[in-house]
């Protein structure tokens, strides 16, 4: 018998029932406490954990520069975002481009656009093009994460110019690495879709540059982001090239994986 | 030591500017909504009495 | 020597919170204007063709 069964039995027993984030979650908020935050610490955790939801947001915000690293700059950094929030969206009521039947993702949109200077004259707002489709599914899923307006649309620019600033080059190349990761995991899976000519009918380009938005259940989508956010986005080609992921999008379940968990840790 | 002072007067000077940027784009969003109302205005007072108010003038 | 640092990355800050708080000043004077530009257009509207265009529309 081992030295801790009453432990042993206890971790297993969590992990059995979901839990396996125990001893993960006090590792967490032992770097939670480190004043300045260390980064590097944060985002390794975030790779290998998923990170619990009751500080997901929190982390999110330090890993995406929101909050700086030195937690006692926290209030007066929180204070200077509420305000650049609240200026935007006053100005952009002012002048007409929200009112208040507008929906919030499209408020960020248009914060989004005045603050990347991308802003078209209010005469000339058409119907959202790709790009801003893009913006508007991940909008609505972090909508769905995040509850405060304030955090909502910071969390939301500060990923999408994240996501494009570090990853903007790669994502042309995933779809190369899917297949290549494909050939390499599930080679008869892949020799299946070719031959039946399924790739090329995969959405993959829209998964990629949407990260899973609305293509994910939420609890998988949090966590695929977890790694997103922390730095890596390699997790896009992983989940991609998931055969129940595939399956349930030949199967014309749509979103994907609607049903069950995609297994990401 | 001091070059955590430094770090943490950056973020913070960063987050203030952030903040500071934002304004500026709002005011020349409505420095140029202006202009073009302005202009508008402008068009179509000679038919019309509005012309005895300035323009920037009070409503 | 860190008294120093501290007291220079303060004054940095004030000087960027002053700036936005200048930048801010002047946002709120052209949206009020903004604001009254558009009512004065909205009221001589009714008797005319302007009203064809949206409020905040093409110039």
């Amino acid at each position: 018998m081992a030295d801790d069964p009453q432990r042993n039995f206890r971790s297993a027993y969590y992990e059995k029932v979901g839990f396996r984030g125990v001893e993960e979650k006090k590792s967490l908020e032992i770097l939670l406490k480190d004043n300045p935050l260390d980064l590097e610490k944060l985002s390794t955790f975030s790779q290998r954990f998923p990170l619990p939801s009751m500080y997901r947001i929190h982390v999110w915000k330090v890993l995406l520069g929101i909050l700086p690293p030195h937690s006692d700059s926290h209030a007066l950094v929180g204070g200077y975002r509420k305000e650049q929030y609240q200026d935007i969206l006053e100005a952009l009521e002012v002048m007409r481009y929200i009112n208040s039947s507008t929906p919030s993702t499209h408020i960020y949109l248009r914060m989004f656009q005045l603050e990347s200077q991308i802003l078209p004259r209010c005469s000339e707002t058409s119907a959202p093009d790709e790009e801003n489709e893009d913006f508007l599914s991940v909008s609505r899923a972090m909508e769905e994460i995040v509850d405060d307006p304030v955090d909502c649309y910071w969390l939301i620019k500060c990923f999408v110019n994240q996501f494009h600033t570090k990853f903007g080059d790669s994502i042309p190349h995933l779809p190369k690495s899917l297949e290549h990761y494909l050939s390499q995991e599930e080679p008869r899976l892949l020799n299946h879709l070719k031959n039946s000519g399924a790739l090329a009918q995969l959405p993959y380009s829209l998964w990629f540059r949407r990260c899973f938005a609305g293509c994910l259940p939420e609890s998988s989508l949090q966590r695929v982001w977890d790694k997103v956010i922390s730095g890596s986005c390699k997790i896009l080609v992983f989940v991609s090239g998931d055969p129940a992921q595939l399956q349930d999008h030949l199967d014309g379940h749509q979103p994907a994986g609607r049903h069950r968990q995609v297994s990401v840790q | 030591f001091l070059e955590d002072v430094k770090c943490q007067a950056r973020s913070e000077l960063q987050a203030s500017d952030s903040r500071y940027q934002a304004q500026r784009r709002i005011s020349q969003l409505l420095q140029t909504e202006l202009l073009q109302l302005y202009s508008r205005v402008e068009m179509e007072a000679p038919a019309r009495t509005l012309c005895s108010s300035p323009p920037g003038g009070r409503a």
